[in-house]
């Protein structure tokens, strides 16, 4: 049994246990950290690939919307099936604007990932029918056919979803970075010339991983929504994406575990800003960043793999 | 004809404002492979500095004219002041680190700069709207420009010329031609790259505080004015080719009458415009306006 | 006299059952939520949160005039703990959670942001706790649902549209033609859209010409300008605000839009004596509200709010201290009409059996749901007159409001020519939402 | 014996550059031929629109009768043309062995991507422990390849070209950048593992001491075309070999 996936596992089940006695607050931030991780776990595959978005709201958005708009268009409030929708507009959007990112790379790659999010910023803030930049409130009223609203244990049945579902894309995004294909993405971020002269197309595989970063992102979307209970435009704004920039740089790719601890991390600080210096917390959040940038360049993830040497020379 | 003519005008005053934030943008990134968001802080900070001095000047009796020359003064007084201690004390630390960490290393100066420009100068809206209507205004077909607009445009006429002049008729604008070309090459050639950077920067940051010091006479000087002002010189420096001086001027422009025009004729698309013109650049010139398309040597 | 009376009745048994009630009580902890960055800071968020610290030093001094004179909230002090509205509502739905969970605040008083309020209503609900949209304009959040633990303590938007327009009507009847230039966002294409609603019923032969809507915090405002200078409309309608507001006041005037054009500010008023020097004298600004800027209003509780925020900040109370006002003054007399209505209720009980524990809840704090119950369809006096609780089933309050054309005087902005349109001619009546009524003609209330 | 690759009338401009001017190239297989000529004749070039890096401006390529111009290096890789470079193309961050591992599982599973490395790894672990101690890279296969010398660096190059068995081996300069005592250990080991195979060797190269000891056949370019072809020894004793190439060289 693969070691990483055990963690994962126990960390899950962990999760979902003390979930129960946990404090509400940090239930909530737990929640919205496994949002942000799974997110992060996209953009983590981007970056292997030697790719990084600064778009990657344009999907974090659509899942939201495309879970939110069930409701209104379909009557449709079924949690699985919000998810489900978030998978398949997320899936078609990004094939479809994969076969021309996939020839980008780099700050061009970046920027004009940035340019299709502010185009959808610029739709959704134009389209009064779905709440313009107010958006509108999402409710996910049924998951796997059970009502919510009646439940006691309504909001907990959510968390265990999102714990389950963060659980699901670690694994499986795991398993696939060990595969043939999924080992190819450090292969190209060192040397693409290399990959295409022995026989195997980048294209393809920047095409593919763009398309699996852009449906977790959605599921991330979707999930934060029904949690959130809101969705608007600025969850495609340049500044979203930014923070998964961050989030991504501050966890360090090494690892599935790392998006999910730096996002825990991030949303503890800026909470913690938030409530403790109202007025300076941007201050207070970039003196952070600059703090883990310089004293921790592979990222957060690189202090437990430093223990983890230490132990096992 | 009427509004053809006001979408030239108006889309060469907008193009000119652009130009001048993102001549300084690109030319850090030509030189020291930064894209810095705290640009935009940097133009919120020529902004305010320009609006208390020369508030100050005005507010002394002096002679209303002279604030011109203080508004220039602030520019450099920013450029000069923050540019060393930025570059010094921060980036240099920076170098060699991948182009997007840089990127986060700007985002992070710059969530703390809006912040301390809040602390310096509180949250209440400082004007300068004076030296706007001192220099009186021309009439075209109708419509009224203050001649103000002359000075942004002329302004921006002659950072463009200087700058060109600068970097292909001056021994040191040589040298920073090849630094931009290749720092590693320029660096084993004897070439002092680090001194070269500081230029750079403080000369970058200078520009960028100018634009915020000649929109400071047009609009209220108050929290948040430096966010959206960035991404408007991203997207232009991108569209023109990443360090591309001609490459920022062309693309100003280009930005500057589409948005003009979308204003005038369909103003529904005004929120996306930019970026419908940034996407379509890219789309078809993957590198932007400006950039030689290098193969690579195997 | 009768709340001189209630008052006195109150403190009394307070004293006499339970003496050391008033100083044992924890105090009551309000999260405040304001924008203390961004664009919004400087004309709303900031002098909120001044206004705010002003008035809970001020109540829990007792300092207040009549009929909150009270010290604190029925004699509990208050805390506030104050957090940034900028961020987005992912953000803010999470610091609401933390607020509320991990503060323990038992209220939460705030939002400008219409995205914001409408995110926060159902968390809210969830983490039932009664919570005070202050200044927020979306007619969306109580029409289109059905609040239990939110309140908000000023009217929303539509009002302004319609006042906007019958007080044009009254002065300038002969217009033909009228643009418009707003915000791009919710907030500005809701007015907008409210607008022309309004315009098309109350005068159907006025064209609507052109509409610009700009993008937040653009600064360059130079080709909508010709633009409207070529149009030549004879109104122009805005609900731009704060810095929008002001650069496009200073680029419109030094090009001389205003010579042949009359300005319409539905937002005019948070920032008017900001505006001295660039508002042109004849600009029709609204109040948003009653606020002191405009109303000559000489009650005592004006004279204290304004004083007590000189005093803070050296400034003028504007807008937003007033809707902060509103919303303090409004959760304080509801909290006290709770806790005077659980003692009256106790006073029979005396006789009967179970006299201690009767005594003991009728003393006890009353509960977020008495408050609630006491909030309900409450009327109360504020700084700028009454305000009443009476739509979305008792949630959303309804005041009237007023316009009025500016002309600046010696670097002051002076309004004159104010006409005051009270509630029932500006609002819709019951739980009918505002477009419908606009759309049949707006209809006055039946008795 | 069969022409394993053929080109007809192969044009490349570069501006006012000819870079291959009308090259009718036959190679057979189980030869090895040498390709020699001063900077800038056109070698890599010639390499280049081969592999497909380049088009060329006209003319047409065979390989194993199969015209594949124009097609995508992947192509022409798949059909069995490998290649090394003149800058040797690793995977920087990744250790000597797992450049071959990866190498490996493009090779030898085309259409099993989704399988997990390690089972591939496993299952072709004989052809990745081959290749190292063939060439002698066993010592630095835990070496993460940015740290190895640039002889090791070449070497690793040509191993990861050669473990997909290729039909076709065209190598860039193998031993430029490397030092005189290591070159003809490297040409050796490469020999031998080329030999073992049955492969059609081309290499680029400036020392003439390879060509000579290493080579059946050499061609000459100069200015894009072919100037000599032919057995080593009479090539490079044709005069307009010596004048133009073999004169500046020395």
């Amino acid at each position: 049994m693969d070691r990483t996936l055990a963690f994962i596992s126990i960390g899950a089940v962990t999760l979902i246990l003390s979930g129960y006695a946990m404090p509400q607050w940090a239930v909530f931030l737990t929640t919205v950290s496994l949002c942000y991780g799974t997110v992060v776990l996209g953009m983590i595959l981007l970056v292997r690939t030697g790719l990084v978005s600064f778009g990657h709201g344009l999907y974090f958005c659509l899942g939201a919307y495309a879970a939110g708009t069930l409701k209104p268009f379909f009557g449709l409030s079924e949690l699985v099936f919000m998810l489900i929708a978030a998978i398949l507009v997320t899936t078609i959007t990004s094939f479809a604007l994969g076969f021309l990112l996939r020839k980008y790379r780099d700050i061009f790659f970046a920027m004009l990932s940035l340019a299709f999010s502010m185009i959808l910023y610029g739709l959704l803030s134009k389209s009064t029918e779905l709440g313009s930049t107010d958006g509108f409130n999402v409710t996910a009223e049924t998951a796997f056919g059970i009502a919510l609203s009646e439940l006691e244990y309504g909001r907990y049945l959510i968390f265990v979803i999102t714990v389950g579902t963060s659980w699901l894309c670690c694994t499986l995004l795991h398993l696939y970075l060990l595969s043939n294909k999924g080992k190819l993405a450090e292969a190209i971020r060192d040397n693409e010339l290399r990959v295409e002269y022995l026989g195997a197309s980048v294209n393809n595989i920047i095409h593919i991983n763009y398309v699996i970063s852009a449906v977790l992102a959605g599921l991330g979307g979707a999930l934060m929504s029904i949690s959130i209970g809101h969705i608007d435009p600025e969850m495609s704004y340049w500044t979203t994406s930014g923070e998964f920039v961050f989030i991504t740089i501050m966890s360090g790719s090494s690892s599935v575990i790392a998006p999910f601890l730096g996002a825990a991390v991030f949303t503890s600080i800026r909470s913690f800003a938030y409530e403790y210096s109202p007025d300076t917390w941007q201050l207070l959040l970039g003196v952070t960043m600059l703090v883990i940038i310089v004293f921790l360049p592979e990222g957060l993830w690189s202090l437990f793999s430093k223990i983890k040497k230490k132990g096992s020379p | 004809m009427i509004s053809f003519l006001a979408i030239l005008i108006d889309g060469l005053i907008y193009s000119s404002w652009l130009f001048i934030i993102a001549a300084g943008l690109t030319l850090i990134y030509g030189v020291m492979k930064i894209l810095n968001i705290a640009h935009g802080s940097l133009y919120a900070l020529g902004a305010y500095t320009a609006a208390s001095l020369s508030g100050l000047w005005l507010s002394m009796g002096f002679a209303p004219i002279g604030s011109f020359v203080i508004m220039l003064l602030s520019a450099i007084l920013v450029g000069i002041i923050l540019g060393p201690i930025i570059e010094r004390g921060l980036l240099r630390f920076m170098y060699g680190r991948d182009e997007i960490v840089l990127v986060l290393v700007t985002y992070a100066l710059f969530l703390i700069l809006e912040d301390v420009i809040k602390l310096i100068w509180g949250v209440n809206p400082y004007y300068l709207y004076q030296p706007y209507a001192l220099l009186g205004s021309f009439e075209i077909l109708g419509l009224t420009y203050p001649n103000y607009n002359f000075l942004l445009l002329g302004s921006a006429v002659f950072t463009g010329l200087s700058l060109t002049w600068f970097l292909q008729k001056t021994q040191q604008g040589k040298i920073l031609i090849a630094v931009i070309h290749d720092s590693e090459i320029a660096a084993a050639q004897g070439i002092n790259v680090e001194k070269f950077y500081l230029i750079t920067f403080t000369l970058g940051a200078t520009l960028a505080a100018l634009g915020g010091v000649l929109t400071a006479p047009m609009i209220s000087v108050q929290p948040g004015i430096g966010a959206e002002t960035i991404v408007l010189a991203f997207a232009v420096v991108v569209v023109g080719g990443l360090g591309s001086l001609p490459g920022a001027a062309l693309a100003a422009l280009v930005i500057g009458l589409v948005r003009a025009g979308t204003v005038h004729i369909i103003p529904e698309l005004d929120l996306f415009s930019v970026y419908l013109v940034m996407a379509t650049v890219l789309i078809f010139r993957p590198k932007g306006l400006f950039s030689s398309q290098e193969e690579r040597k195997i | 006299m009768k709340r001189l009376v209630n008052t006195f009745v109150l403190i009394t048994m307070i004293l006499i059952f339970c003496p050391k009630c008033l100083s044992e009580e924890p105090p009551l902890r309000i999260g405040f939520v304001s924008f203390l960055s961004g664009p919004a800071s400087s004309d709303y968020g900031i002098p909120a949160r001044n206004a705010a610290m002003a008035i809970v030093s001020s109540l829990n001094a007792g300092a207040a005039p009549n009929p909150h004179n009270m010290r604190g909230f029925s004699g509990r002090q208050i805390e506030l703990v104050f957090i940034d509205e900028a961020g987005g509502t992912t953000k803010q739905v999470t610091e609401f959670n933390q607020l509320v969970l991990r503060h323990k605040v038992d209220f939460v008083i705030g939002y400008l942001s219409s995205a914001n309020c409408l995110a926060i209503a159902p968390a809210a609900e969830r983490l039932k706790v009664l919570t005070i949209l202050m200044d927020c304009g979306s007619a969306q959040v109580f029409e289109e649902n059905n609040y239990k633990y939110v309140f908000r303590t000023r009217s929303h938007a539509t009002m302004d549209a319609i006042a906007g327009a019958k007080y044009l009507l009254k002065i300038f009847p002969e217009i033909e033609n009228f643009s418009g230039i707003n915000p791009n966002y919710a907030y500005g294409q809701e007015s907008w859209r409210d607008w022309n609603a309004v315009m098309k019923v109350l005068a159907p032969k006025v064209e609507s010409q052109s509409s610009h809507m700009t993008k937040l915090g653009t600064g360059h405002f130079n080709s909508e300008i010709s633009s409207l200078l070529t149009k030549k409309s004879q109104l122009i309608h805005s609900s731009l605000w704060g810095g929008d507001l002001k650069a496009f006041l200073i680029q419109a005037k030094a090009r001389g839009l205003f010579k042949s054009t009359r300005l319409l500010l539905v937002a005019g008023e948070p920032n008017l004596q900001k505006l001295s020097g660039f508002i042109p004298d004849g600009t029709i600004v609204g109040a948003r509200g009653m606020s002191s800027g405009m109303l000559d209003n000489q009650s005592d509780l004006n004279m204290w709010l304004k004083s007590i925020f000189k005093k803070e900040t050296g400034e003028t109370a504007s807008y937003p201290v007033y809707s902060v006002a509103n919303a303090i003054l409004g959760l304080k007399k509801a909290y006290e009409k709770a806790r005077l209505s659980k003692l009256q209720k106790a006073v029979p009980m005396a006789d009967v059996a179970g006299v201690q524990e009767g005594m003991k809840e009728a003393y006890s704090p009353p509960n977020t749901q008495q408050i609630i119950e006491s909030f309900e369809n409450l009327s109360y006096e504020t700084p700028n007159g009454k305000v009443s609780m009476i739509q979305g089933n008792g949630h959303q309050a309804v005041h009237g409001t007023s316009y009025g054309v500016t002309r600046t005087l010696e670097g002051k902005v002076n309004i004159e020519n104010i006409l005051f349109f009270p509630a029932k001619e500006v609002q819709p009546p019951g739980n009918t939402k505002s477009l419908d009524w606009i759309r049949n003609r707006l209809p006055t209330r039946n008795p | 014996m069969t022409a394993v690759l053929r080109t007809k009338n192969l044009l490349k401009n570069f501006g006012a550059v000819k870079a291959a001017d009308n090259l009718n190239i036959t190679l057979e297989s189980d030869t090895t031929v040498g390709l020699i000529g001063s900077n800038g004749a056109g070698k890599t070039t010639f390499l280049n629109m081969v592999t497909g890096y380049l088009t060329p401006d006209h003319g047409t390529i065979y390989f194993e009768n199969e015209n594949i111009t124009g097609k995508s290096p992947r192509d022409i890789t798949r059909r069995g043309v490998y290649r090394s470079f003149q800058i040797p193309q690793v995977f920087n961050t990744m250790t000597v062995k797992e450049n071959l591992e990866i190498s490996v599982s493009i090779g030898m599973n085309q259409p099993n991507y989704t399988k997990h490395i390690d089972e591939t790894v496993n299952n072709e672990s004989s052809i990745i422990k081959n290749s190292l101690q063939k060439f002698k890279l066993e010592e630095y296969q835990e070496k993460v390849a940015s740290q190895l010398p640039e002889g090791t660096r070449k070497l690793l190059d040509i191993s990861m070209a050669l473990v997909m068995k290729p039909k076709l081996l065209l190598l860039d300069e193998p031993t430029s950048g490397v030092s005189a005592e290591e070159k003809f250990n490297i040409m050796d080991m490469v020999m031998n593992a080329v030999r073992s195979e049955k492969i059609a060797v081309l290499f680029v190269e400036h020392d003439m001491e390879i060509i000579k000891r290493y080579t059946d056949r050499t061609l000459a370019f100069f200015n894009g075309r072919v100037i000599a072809d032919g057995l080593t020894n009479e090539v490079l004793n044709q005069e307009n070999v010596i004048e133009n190439i073999l004169g500046s060289s020395i």
